[in-house]
């Protein structure tokens, strides 16, 4: 009987609760020692787990029908020893500015221990219970600094995702009306003999768009710019990389218990608009760390539409998208923490005023260079495993091919606005980078090149195939297209005219937030009316 | 304008589509749900009268622990943002007192009210299983008494320090509370102890857990309260 | 007997939707939180009937009160208390603030702090405005936040006065 | 059906509140208004006209399902605390801003 999952929610809060008490630096170390506790626990469980093993833990001693189970498989436990190195490397890193601050600890390991709740919980209301959790942690991390914008991002953000989340709970209630249970195996048993009546579909909608609402999709996702861009980097890197997989993980259970297939469509649509709004929006930023928020909108949308497929089974696009969900999150940690030492020192977000990263920071400009390259897509390297293999499954639609096109293009016009940091001009004076934060990228891409390699070689992990060829003439010739491309567009459309400044402006009210988030309940339901 | 017009018209359509999905709902009657389940055979399981404390406390107390822990994280955070990290010296004269003086009736009745919903709230929280209520709804009743305590000056505790260490302290009894069924039962976050001892005895699990439930939410409520009225200084 | 109940809380649902002065908006918040745990307890949910009256009628009201109260304060630091400007409530400076804050119902809260640096003022302690009283030319300086919309007004009242000068401090950003 | 309705209709008004409401402190109060529709809705699924509470008690009547109450507690306590902190917040935007009205909060440019 495995109680991984128990340790995996438990250790990290128990250490959170501890740590808050203690109230002092010396008390933070036990940050740290809460991930070795982590990485003990996960060794305990490693023969449970790795020869494909799933277990349902119930907590309670009255079956699974009245408690609530934990499930815990592969994947799941692949995310758990994954979340030990991300939130490992984030303590590090933000271990020089941090080191009194004690309750900054206690909430970033709370949101590991509820991070862990997110992916292991079976029970619908446990799901939403830990998601309003999650909300509220974040809300409060993104308001650390105390000043003028983090306080107006994290207001927008928390009273924005609970209203979101609160439709979910409508839709927890009509299930619960129509199939009596909450756990998520026994729905899916209870409506695969119900035909796809209005009920089951508003269910379905109410909670896809509670989930899109958390994950930022192509309506609702303006919090996300705002609250990312704001918030100290490390924890705008914990909310990128992993918080908004959450909501990912969310739509793709919700899409497990209820297999609709006319929705298929509408997903790799929505997901291709989300992508190309991120980039649409993104390529227009001067701030760096706006930027990187932006890119995550389009590596979401990029997961959707690889999720969409979930109705036909082991397809490639939903092993592409979990494996883009684990890559991305990976990748974008790096890229905000390199983005974060960038602005300590440099004092600006600019991108325009930030030049010769890799010779006043040489080991933060290489690490930067090395995930820019990867996040853009190389065919070798750790980004292209994902999006290679919703490629495949997208190439019989001829539009949604051509649309996965573009998305590619813009990913690298937009990291390559990123690569301008990079050209030496101005003073070439070196700048102290502290140790603490070195080590951490270190970690990091020790981490993705682990990741990269180990996808490169082995065919599977826990249920997901990777992409065998790593070597493909076709692969490396597109990306060639690309960058020359990209490179021409760059030079016919220069940032400084007003049309980008005009886009660059483009705010969504609160209000306008609300109300996108009906317009996307309407056009969600508009989908499943037989026209 | 035509953005209201264009809202009301999508809330037209989309209360439409849920009234032809609710309609339904109200006649389909699931084969066992977990609720009738619990109904009938809650009170020898759980041995606790009112059903709902028994899901709270008994059926889904992983729920319940991490509620309590919502309450434990919103104080934390409200005391961060309230707590101004020392960079200039607490001002030492304030022009008038933080909480306006009152006349004197508010007083008065604040000093009759308070031992009585002390009482109640405790009454709240001890017969949480056997009558309507329980930690929660006592907890809370609890914090208004005391947020009453504030107004009364010879009781007006400031410092929120001992009480934000106390909360912390009784959410890990609050978990150890429900792993210690993991030891005498085999099953995490249940009765430890078995179903087989007398529902009189078993019931004092649902006691404790309801007591320390309230407390934990009421000093966390007053926590709040006070951060309140204290902001900023 | 229930459509009496729905008719009445859609009816403090439309007046809260219209309603634009804060105090009121609570008041009828409270009335209609009321009014939903008596509904609560006409469909038998006895417990949430309870937490509803205890948090959503007593609690949350109460917050809201004590946050607009909070906010309706003026928070006025000085590090000079002389003739100009004292406790007393006939020193010409303490009659221009009162005129100020009551033009935007504020109340007003002085603090005298002979050594209080401004640098994290503004944004550790929520402080309004700071009074120093410059050594070069013997004016009144009075600092506030360039992101707070109150400077303007403030600017505006104080144009006419020779002995005080107005300065804008720009909140000095963060980089994490 | 008209009691769902109407329900429907609040939550309907809960959400319009929400898209327009100018004030910080208005948009924080909708949030409560349509967690209590949606708490209602919840427990209006499960309304027997002849139930009684979930309590094993002498009188008869058959008794309403708990489960629900048991959820809508939680979710009124999650309605208080994040009220709890969005207040909080409001004071310091308050003092940081000078105004709550979010239109003029969100035309501020980010100092960057």
């Amino acid at each position: 009987m495995s109680y991984y999952p128990l340790f995996a929610i438990l250790i990290p809060i128990i250490f959170a609760i501890v740590i808050y008490l203690m109230n002092n630096p010396k008390g933070n170390l036990l940050a740290f020692i809460a991930q070795a506790a982590l990485l003990v626990a996960g060794i305990r469980y490693f023969p449970f787990y790795l020869p494909e093993g799933e277990y349902y833990l119930v907590l309670g001693a009255f079956g699974d029908k009245l408690n609530i189970t934990l499930i815990s498989n592969t994947l799941t436990y692949g995310y758990g020893l994954l979340s030990v190195v991300l939130w490992f490397s984030v303590i590090l890193y933000s271990w020089p500015h941090q080191k009194q601050s004690s309750s900054y600890y206690f909430f970033l390991l709370f949101l590991q221990g509820v991070f862990m709740g997110i992916v292991h919980t079976h029970d619908f209301f446990n799901r939403f219970l830990f998601i309003e959790i999650a909300t509220i942690l974040s809300g409060i991390l993104i308001i650390y600094k105390k000043d003028g914008p983090s306080l107006r991002a994290g207001i927008y953000y928390i009273v924005f995702n609970t209203a979101g989340i609160l439709l979910f709970l409508i839709g927890l209630s009509m299930l619960y009306r129509l199939t009596g249970t909450l756990h998520m195996g026994r729905v899916q048993e209870a409506l695969s003999d119900m035909d796809q009546d209005p009920t089951v579909i508003l269910i379905f909608v109410l909670m896809c768009v509670s989930m899109g609402v958390k994950s930022a999709f192509f309506p609702v996702y303006n919090w996300l710019p705002r609250a990312h861009s704001v918030a100290t980097s490390s924890i705008s890197a914990v909310l990128s990389g992993i918080m908004v997989k959450s909501g990912v993980l969310g739509l793709y259970k919700i899409q497990q218990v209820f297999p609709m297939e006319a929705y298929k469509d509408f997903f790799i649509f929505l997901g291709m608009i989300t992508a190309l709004c991120g980039l649409f929006f993104g390529i227009s930023q001067t701030n760096i760390k706006r930027l990187l928020a932006f890119s995550t909108i389009s590596h979401i949308g990029f997961i959707v539409m690889g999720l969409s497929s979930l109705a036909v089974p082991t397809s490639e696009g939903v092993s592409g998208a979990m494996v883009h969900i684990v890559n991305h999150g990976f990748l974008k940690i790096l890229l905000f923490l390199g983005a974060g030492s960038i602005v300590r020192n440099y004092k600006t977000y600019d991108l325009d005023r930030i030049r010769g990263v890799l010779h006043r920071m040489p080991i933060v400009g290489s690490v930067m260079i090395f995930g820019i390259l990867s996040i853009m897509g190389t065919p070798m390297l750790l980004g292209y495993q994902g999006k290679a293999l919703i490629g495949t499954m997208l190439r019989d639609q001829p539009l949604f091919y051509f649309g996965y096109h573009v998305i590619n293009l813009g990913t690298i016009i937009l990291f390559g606005r990123l690569l301008q940091i990079f050209i030496p001009r101005g003073s070439l004076t070196s700048l102290a980078v502290s140790i603490y934060e070195r080590l951490a990228l270190g970690i990091l891409t020790a981490g993705i090149v682990f990741l990269n390699l180990y996808q490169l070689i082995f065919p599977n992990f826990g249920g997901l195939h990777f992409y065998g060829k790593p070597f493909s003439l076709g692969a490396w010739s597109f990306f060639l297209l690309y960058l020359v491309s990209a490179y021409f567009l760059i030079r016919l459309f220069p940032l400084t005219s007003s049309f980008f400044r005009k886009v660059r402006g483009f705010e969504l009210s609160f209000q306008a937030a609300n109300y996108m988030m009906v317009v996307f309940i309407f056009l969600m339901l508009l989908w499943s009316v037989p026209l | 304008m035509i953005k209201k017009l264009m809202l009301l018209l999508m809330f037209g359509f989309i209360f439409l589509y849920a009234l032809t999905a609710t309609a339904p709902l109200a006649d389909s009657f699931p084969e066992t749900s977990i609720g009738e389940t619990v109904i009938h055979r809650g009170y020898d399981e759980t041995a606790s009268k009112n059903l709902v404390a028994a899901i709270l406390l008994d059926y889904r107390l992983f729920d319940s622990i991490f509620e309590a822990g919502i309450l434990l994280i919103s104080a934390a955070g409200v005391l961060y943002m309230s707590r101004s990290s020392g960079f200039s010296k607490p001002f030492p004269r304030a022009k008038e007192a933080a909480v306006p003086k009152d006349s004197d009736s508010i007083l008065a009745v604040s000093r009759i009210l308070y031992p009585f919903m002390l009482l109640f709230g405790f009454y709240i929280i001890v017969f949480g299983d056997l009558s309507p209520g329980g930690g929660f709804q006592g907890g809370v009743i609890l914090a208004t008494a005391r947020l009453i305590s504030v107004y009364i000056p010879e009781k007006a505790s400031e410092n929120t320090d001992p009480l934000n260490r106390l909360e912390k302290i009784l959410f890990l009894c609050l978990l150890s509370l429900g792993l210690i069924s993991l030891f005498t039962r085999g099953a995490p976050f249940t009765n430890f102890f078995s179903g087989s001892v007398d529902p009189e005895f078993r019931r004092l699990f649902l006691v404790l857990l309801n007591l320390l439930i309230g407390l934990k939410v009421s000093s966390g409520l007053t926590i709040i309260f006070i951060r309140f009225i204290k902001e900023g200084k | 007997m229930y459509l009496i109940l729905y008719g009445l809380i859609i009816f403090f649902i439309i007046i809260m939707l219209r309603e634009k002065e804060s105090l009121r908006l609570i008041i009828y918040f409270a009335v209609f939180s009321l009014l939903m745990s008596v509904l609560y307890f006409l469909y038998h949910a006895y417990d949430v009937a309870l937490a509803e009256i205890a948090i959503g009628s007593a609690l949350l009201p109460l917050f809201f009160i004590i946050a607009l109260g909070k906010q309706k304060n003026f928070v006025v630091v000085s590090r000079v208390e002389d003739g100009f400007f004292s406790e007393k409530e006939d020193s010409p400076g303490f009659k221009l603030l009162e005129r100020f804050t009551n033009s935007f119902n504020l109340t007003l809260d002085i603090f005298f702090e002979h050594h209080m640096h401004i640098k994290g003022a503004f944004r550790e302690r929520n402080v309004d405005l700071i009074i120093v009283k410059s050594h070069r030319d013997g004016k009144y300086v009075f600092i506030m936040k360039k992101s707070s919309v109150l400077h303007h007004k403030l600017q505006r009242l104080l144009l006419e006065d020779p002995r005080i000068r107005f300065e804008v401090v720009e909140e000095d950003e963060i980089y994490d | 059906m008209l009691q769902l309705s109407l329900i429907l209709l609040m939550i309907g008004l809960g959400l319009y509140g929400l898209a327009t409401s100018r004030h910080l402190i208005k948009s924080i109060i909708f949030l409560n208004v349509l967690e209590a529709a949606v708490i209602l809705f919840f427990l209006r699924l499960f309304y027997l006209p002849e139930g009684t509470a979930p309590i094993i008690t002498s009188l008869g009547g058959e008794a309403v399902d708990p489960l629900p109450q048991a959820l809508m507690i939680t979710t009124i306590v999650i309605g208080a605390s994040v009220t709890a902190l969005a207040l909080m917040m409001s004071i310091k935007i308050y003092h940081q801003y000078g105004t709550l009205d979010w239109k003029i909060l969100l035309e501020k440019e980010d100092n960057q």
